[in-house]
């Protein structure tokens, strides 16, 4: 079965998700472990693929056993490899959380929430294996289109955001898929590596159909991933959506569209192209400064828990479209760790705001009154998150603003330092905004006599451990994550190394 | 210099003992004298590893330990040498006095939430340590972030408005400078030297960067370890005084603000190393900044009536003779203002310990409210006096020699100008610190003086609070009579610039 | 003249541009959340039109083989002639020139349209019906829940209400 | 737009898009091999059968999500008790033809699930007729009536099936050793040849995809005009 492991990381989600759909109606009690087991699966499946992608290389899995430009191929090399581990690691935390979420939520629809969410990890994992350009088009909108339901089933105000993600998001998947038939239409292919040998043998980099071609993809995806200009969509979908929607969707749908966004500039158009040819590395750096500042000060300004974390991803999204297009070598490294960095830190911190959204039926921060006495645990979770979020060591976040502010110094894009230094302090106000709240809200019971009354007695009214688990599981991980990266690093630079920027790292 | 190292987990072990000590502390929760016992423990087994490494330290040789490379060419790494010796073993052993002074002051007072008290008194501990006995660069950062947010709790204790405001402006001042100054130097660093960033006894800064560079590096990092309280990042200071009084004792007058002091002394002589800061001449910027902020925050100490302000704006003048002491960049200074890391830690910190001492037994906070409690805390009061001419830097205290050290080591940088600083901070120090332990046995009023002084009246605080003041009061005054110890210490450093 | 003949000669890039532009007019411009979707259709609709039009060939049929040619007599033979062979092989190497269907016969890739735009493009339809359909259904929500499709109505609503 | 003026010319034979291997692959071997006529099917079902099935997967999606979004479950006692306009009897004319209608229009969507192998249609195309005949017995009579002859738990049956029969061939060469969607091993347990069985098993595909497509299009209807309350509508 290892030979299949490829098609087994989605295959799996995706035929459950369809038992699912027929079973859950009936015996609702299955969707949970039902979702739980084919996400273990998933994970399982995705971890062989990248151990054998480390032993061996670039797997190639056709499929219907066409050869790669008549057919479809997954080709995964180290960089999706990687990114399946996070996506599927993040879809089945996740789903292990959506156990009571779901059921208060949207107690009457348990099974068509379990089959989108299954499909929407099978579209998610879908993008990031396949190689071909259009087959990404389809995932991209089977993950969109869960993606507007699993939003929409939401409160009133959700709907409407839905609405707008409808609209936008059409837009963004349609730009790509136009500038797919730009590509086609000057290449005769579909299959990105094919696309990218062509354009070489045809030589027609500097046709301006290419150009045009990259322009509309590039935006098409900035669109999808909420890059700053084009980010209206994002908070309102996000903020309003039921918890385990923006626990999924936060983490992963932005991630797997900057994961788009390198493949697409790397693979199809080649480093040359994009970099030395174009040469907008300046242009997009600046964008992305301005993407992270206004992100965050943004988020400053919100007092609503989950609408502060959707500005933060907004900021986020700045940090690895910039860190890519510093065209330095740790930039790009920087990015493709920040992106399984930021999955798991949006992941604790949306796991976080579900739990007590879930708890408390509150939205506003100044919920979270007092909440060290009360869910200590809970707030332990929350600070890893918040810490990683901030760049503290030894979590994930420091590492990857690291590497980011390594690419930006070798590269010498001082103003992308700056603004990446400027988002940490104030992703640090935010999160300290919030412990000091949760810490200072209810002071714990003076001591009387030699019997302390302690603060951890004092009736601690923990989540339940299908909430609890996920989120502390997720906060180990981003220590793992932050410990462990050089290992994950040699990984990315496997994947990185294949591109010869002009500056050299280290 | 270090031409032997012994590769030992020692260091390590050093370090993480009273991060494991968190978790019987925490357990133990319910049954207070076993948690104070597990602090003991952990306290005395700390002490005791420094202490088996100083025979080594003092034959010239340095420990080492690399747990693991997290980044390429970048571990974190553990080394014993002179100065880490140093400011380990003064962490280490105040950390017992503290201990024992704690549990006399949190139950004096019956605070709450004691467990989570000493939980992060332990972490404290740990990151102090591991500041101590970094490798490089990256590993010092670890710790001092690790620092920062460790002593966020036990500063907002109290958990009140007041201790909200000082928390906020504690975080605010330490975090943003060290994520906003010393991360990116950090990164330049490694960036431009491409290196593992050891610290070295002559730098490793030379040659890799320019003039211009090395300023703004240099002033990253001075302001960067905003825990040396060096203007204009030093209000965090007074307001982190919200915190129980140990606290302040031992964090803010030794472990976090000999944290700041200690990195920059560190990136001085093992980043940039003094030579080339001497070649460049960069030196004379940091130590007129310094001046100044001795200057100021000596004025301001004066103004002060809470006791516990005027002490933390009297830690803020100290340090910045550290810093003053480094960027002299002469032997003699650099081994003044080592020898003014311990001097000053005991010094300050039972000054701090008697303030607490007098707040636990009669509620007093302000100095104008202390007028003749001499009589009644005789003890307390007497220890006072010796912190306070410790600090001063007279005799019978060992305050006396770093003074002497920074001042020569002035003399022979050649900047006599400074020599005026000293003169006159001095002056300023015997102003805001002598009045009190005077007036407390000598008040004004008649009436208060009138009274008959008698062992009977006295109302001491227990004897948790007074046993680790006296051992501080006697240690100061030790190590102006045998100085030799820290001495040595902080010639093994300065010593290899030849 | 030239750029008539520029314009001429690939009017239907021009067409799908045009059309496409309204789409996004209406999308954007349009203030009843139905007409938005309408502008969404419309917009789906011109990229589809692009996409048919590559495929077209100049003196090319639907790619569909003639009847005659698949069966030129019937096809007995053939079929014969191929199953003695199927389970020796692994059925994985199609391109063996044994292992192919009637081997005599030889299409010429001028006479048949490119069929792969129109396979696309049936994906592209029922995606794009697909999303018609959700968007339909939000908007429908969103009726249910504000009692109203204009959008700056609801905004105010949002407003006033909050 | 500056684009257009490099684009290939109208119907031109030799523009890269139709002249790459790709293309000529498509149309010259097609019939070799998968023994189908109609290449647009072959492509759609074999070549790029994967694609396929997640535009499948679109659709199943589509009707998930809006019964997600809209249905409301349980009794709206609200909207069950206001008279409707349509609780009169269906004209006569229109209920005759229809009559007569649905069935020819349901035998004919079969004809084109059939036949897409030699003939423009599959299973998309003969799915949506056959889902517009339901459509067209809800419009004429009520959504009652033909909620009679499909009821939802049916149409979602239905539709899940239909994912599953592709799904299913798909892994059916999976479990046989080949790669997922292989066709060509399925002739092991199929009577016929590797290159038959690709023809066969995109029939299959086919009649999955149009059980699918005509569950889900139904679905979508009834849930729109009802409101989500699958109880009356227009």
């Amino acid at each position: 079965m290892i030979e299949q492991a490829p098609a087994l990381i989605l295959l799996v989600p995706f035929f459950v998700s369809i038992f699912v759909a027929l079973l859950g109606n009936r015996f609702q009690g299955i969707c949970f472990p039902l979702s739980v087991l084919s996400l273990i699966g998933s994970v399982a499946a995705s971890v062989t693929t990248l151990g054998r992608v480390i032993n061996e290389g670039t797997i190639r899995y056709r499929l219907g056993g066409w050869e790669p430009p008549m057919g479809i191929e997954f080709r995964i090399d180290a960089l999706n490899a990687l990114v399946a581990v996070a996506v599927s690691g993040v879809g089945l935390l996740a789903a292990i959380y959506s156990k009571r979420a779901v059921l208060a939520e949207t107690p009457d629809k348990v099974s068509q929430y379990y089959t989108l969410f299954l499909l929407l990890i099978t579209g998610l994992l879908g993008m990031v294996i396949t190689g071909d350009a259009f087959n990404l088009y389809v995932l991209l909108e089977v993950s969109a289109l869960t993606s507007y339901a699993l939003i929409a089933m939401g409160p009133k105000r959700a709907t409407l955001a839905a609405y707008k993600y409808v609209i936008i998001g059409t837009i963004g998947a349609s730009f790509y898929l136009l500038g797919v038939g730009y590509l086609y239409i000057k290449t005769g292919s579909l299959n990105m590596f094919d696309i990218h040998e062509q354009l070489i043998a045809r030589d027609i980099f500097d046709s301006p159909a290419i150009l045009v071609a990259f322009i509309v993809i590039t935006v098409g995806v900035w669109i999808k991933m909420a890059f700053f200009p084009l980010h209206a969509w994002l908070p309102n979908s996000y903020a309003y959506a039921p918890t385990t929607s923006s626990a999924i969707l936060g983490p992963l749908m932005t991630k797997v569209m900057i994961y788009v966004m390198i493949r697409l500039t790397f693979t199809v158009f080649g480093s040359d192209f994009a970099f030395i040819q174009l040469d907008w590395s300046d242009i997009i750096v600046w964008m992305s400064v301005v993407a992270i500042l206004a992100g965050s000060i943004s988020a400053l300004a919100q007092t609503d828990l989950r609408k502060m974390l959707s500005f933060l991803i907004i900021a986020e999204v700045g940090y690895m479209v910039g860190g890519v297009w510093l065209a330095d070598d740790m930039g790009l490294v920087g990015s493709i760790y920040h992106i399984i960095a930021d999955a798991f830190m949006t992941l604790c911190v949306f796991l976080f705001a579900g739990i007590i959204f879930v708890k408390t039926g509150k939205r506003d921060i100044t919920a979270l009154d007092g909440l060290f006495t009360k869910m200590p645990l809970t707030m332990v979770g929350l600070l890893v998150g918040a810490f990683s979020l901030i760049g503290i060591p030894p979590t994930a976040g420091f590492f990857s603003k690291w590497y980011l502010i390594q690419g930006g110094v070798a590269s010498g894009h001082w103003e992308y330092v700056i603004a990446l230094l400027i988002s940490s302090l104030i992703n640090a106000v935010l999160f300290f905004r919030i412990i000091e709240i949760a810490y200072f809200g209810v002071k714990p019971a003076e001591g009387h006599g030699h019997h302390d009354s302690d603060t951890h007695e004092s009736g601690p009214n923990e989540a339940s451990f299908s909430m609890l688990f996920p989120l502390l599981a997720t906060a180990a991980a981003l220590l793992v994550i932050g410990l462990y990266n050089q290992d994950i690093v040699a990984i990315i630079s496997s994947f990185v190394s294949q591109f010869n920027f002009g500056v050299i790292g280290i | 210099m270090s031409s032997e190292s012994i590769t030992s987990f020692t260091p390590v072990f050093a370090s993480i003992v009273s991060l494991l000590a968190v978790l019987p502390i925490a357990l133990l929760g319910k049954k207070p004298n076993l948690r104070e016992g597990a602090t003991f423990v952990a306290a005395f087994i700390k002490f005791g590893l420094v202490l088996s490494m100083l025979p080594a330290i003092l034959a010239g040789k340095t420990i080492e330990y690399t747990i693991w490379e997290i980044v390429p060419n970048l571990e974190i790494a553990f080394r014993v040498d002179g100065l880490g010796m140093l400011f380990g073993l003064v962490a280490s052993s105040l950390w017992i006095v503290t201990s024992l002074y704690s549990i006399g002051y949190m139950r004096g007072l019956k605070e709450h939430s004691q467990t989570r008290f000493f939980s992060f008194f332990a972490v404290s501990l740990s990151a102090t340590i591991g500041v101590a006995f970094a490798a490089n660069l990256f590993t010092l950062y670890l710790f001092y972030e690790m620092l920062s947010l460790a002593t966020y709790p036990l500063v907002t204790h109290h958990q009140d408005k007041e201790a909200r405001i000082g928390g906020r402006t504690y975080l605010t001042y330490l975090l943003s400078t060290s994520i906003g100054f010393v991360l990116p130097a950090m990164i330049f660093v490694y960036v431009k030297t491409g290196s593992s960033m050891d610290f070295s006894s002559d730098g490793f800064l030379n040659g890799h960067i320019g003039a211009t560079e090395a300023l703004i590096l240099l002033l990253l990092f001075t302001f960067g370890f905003a825990k040396s309280g060096l203007m204009p990042f030093h209000s965090w200071l007074p307001g982190a005084m919200v915190a129980p009084t140990p606290v302040s004792a031992l964090l803010h007058a030794v472990a976090v603000v000999k944290v700041g002091v200690f990195c920059i002394l560190r990136v001085y002589t093992g980043v940039f190393g003094t030579d080339f800061l001497q070649s460049l001449d960069l030196g004379v910027v940091v130590a007129w900044i310094a001046a100044f902020t001795i200057v100021v925050s000596s004025l301001i100490a004066l103004s002060q009536d809470n006791l516990k302000r005027r002490l933390a704006f009297s830690t803020v003048g100290q340090l910045s003779y550290i810093i003053l002491g480094a960027a002299l960049l002469s032997d003699r200074a650099v081994t003044g203002s080592m020898t003014h890391i311990a001097m000053h830690a005991v010094g300050k910190i039972t000054l701090f310990m008697c303030a607490g001492a007098v707040f636990v037994a009669t509620g007093k906070k302000y100095i104008s409210q202390m007028d003749g409690l001499g009589k009644k805390m005789p003890i307390t009061f007497a220890a006072f006096s010796i912190g306070a001419l410790s600090v001063i830097g007279l005799p019978p205290a060992g305050g006396l020699i770093s003074k002497f050290y920074l001042v020569t080591g002035a003399m022979d940088a050649g900047q006599s100008a400074l020599l005026v600083i000293f003169l006159i901070s001095t002056i300023l120090n015997a102003a805001y610190l002598l009045p009190i332990g005077y007036r407390a046995f000598f008040p004004k009023d008649p009436k208060l003086a009138a009274e008959p002084f008698s062992w009977k009246n006295t109302q001491e605080a227990s004897w948790q609070c007074i046993t680790p003041l006296s051992v501080t009061a006697v240690l100061a005054v030790i190590l102006f009579i045998k100085p030799q110890l820290l001495l040595q210490l902080a010639g093994l450093m300065v010593g290899g610039n030849g | 003249m030239e750029i008539f003949e520029a314009i001429s000669a690939k009017f239907n890039f021009w067409i799908y541009i045009i059309i496409m532009m309204i789409g996004l007019y209406a999308m954007i411009a349009k203030n009843n959340l139905i007409k938005k979707l309408i502008g969404m259709s419309i917009f789906q609709t011109a990229i589809i039109l692009f996409y048919v039009s590559i495929g077209v060939k100049d003196g090319a049929s639907i790619p569909i083989l003639y009847h005659d040619q698949v069966h030129p007599e019937h096809h007995d033979e053939s079929h014969g002639d191929h199953s003695a062979h199927s389970p020796s092989t692994d059925g994985h190497d199609s391109h063996a020139a044994e292992d192919r269907y009637l081997p005599e016969l030889v299409v010429d890739g001028n006479d048949f349209a490119n069929p792969l735009p129109h396979v696309l493009m049936l994906t592209a339809i029922v995606v794009g019906v697909s999303t018609l359909g959700v968007g339909l259904a939000v908007t429908q929500k969103v009726y249910r829940e504000y009692g109203s499709i204009e959008e700056s109505e609801i905004l105010e609503m949002i407003k006033s209400g909050k | 737009m500056s684009a257009v003026s490099d684009f290939p010319d109208w119907g031109d034979p030799n523009s890269p898009a139709n002249s790459y291997r790709l293309s000529q692959h498509y149309v010259t071997e097609t019939i070799h091999e998968t023994s189908v006529p109609n290449m647009v099917t072959a492509v759609l079902a074999d070549y790029r059968g994967y694609d396929t099935m997640f535009e499948t997967v679109v659709i199943f999606t589509a009707g998930i999500a809006i019964i997600g979004i809209l249905r409301r479950f349980g009794n709206d006692d609200k909207d069950a008790a206001k008279p409707t306009l349509y609780t009169k009897k269906p004209d006569l004319i229109i209920d005759t033809t229809c009559r007569l209608m649905i069935p020819i229009i349901q035998l004919f969507a079969l004809y084109v699930i059939a036949h897409g192998h030699h003939s423009p249609g599959g299973g998309f195309q003969g799915g949506v007729i056959f889902g517009a005949s339901f459509i067209l017995l809800a419009v004429s009579r009520d959504l009652q009536a033909a909620q009679k002859w499909v009821p939802e738990k049916r149409i979602l049956n239905l539709a899940g099936i239909g994912v599953l029969i592709y799904a299913g061939f798909g892994l059916g060469s999976l479990l046989l050793g080949q790669n997922f969607l292989d066709y060509a091993i399925l002739h092991k347990i199929m009577p016929a040849t590797p290159i038959e069985a690709r023809s066969h098993s995109m029939l299959g595909v086919e009649i999955g995809v149009a059980f699918t497509v005509t569950a889900i299009m139904f679905s979508i209807y009834s849930n729109l005009a009802s409101n989500g309350s699958m109880k009356e509508g227009l």
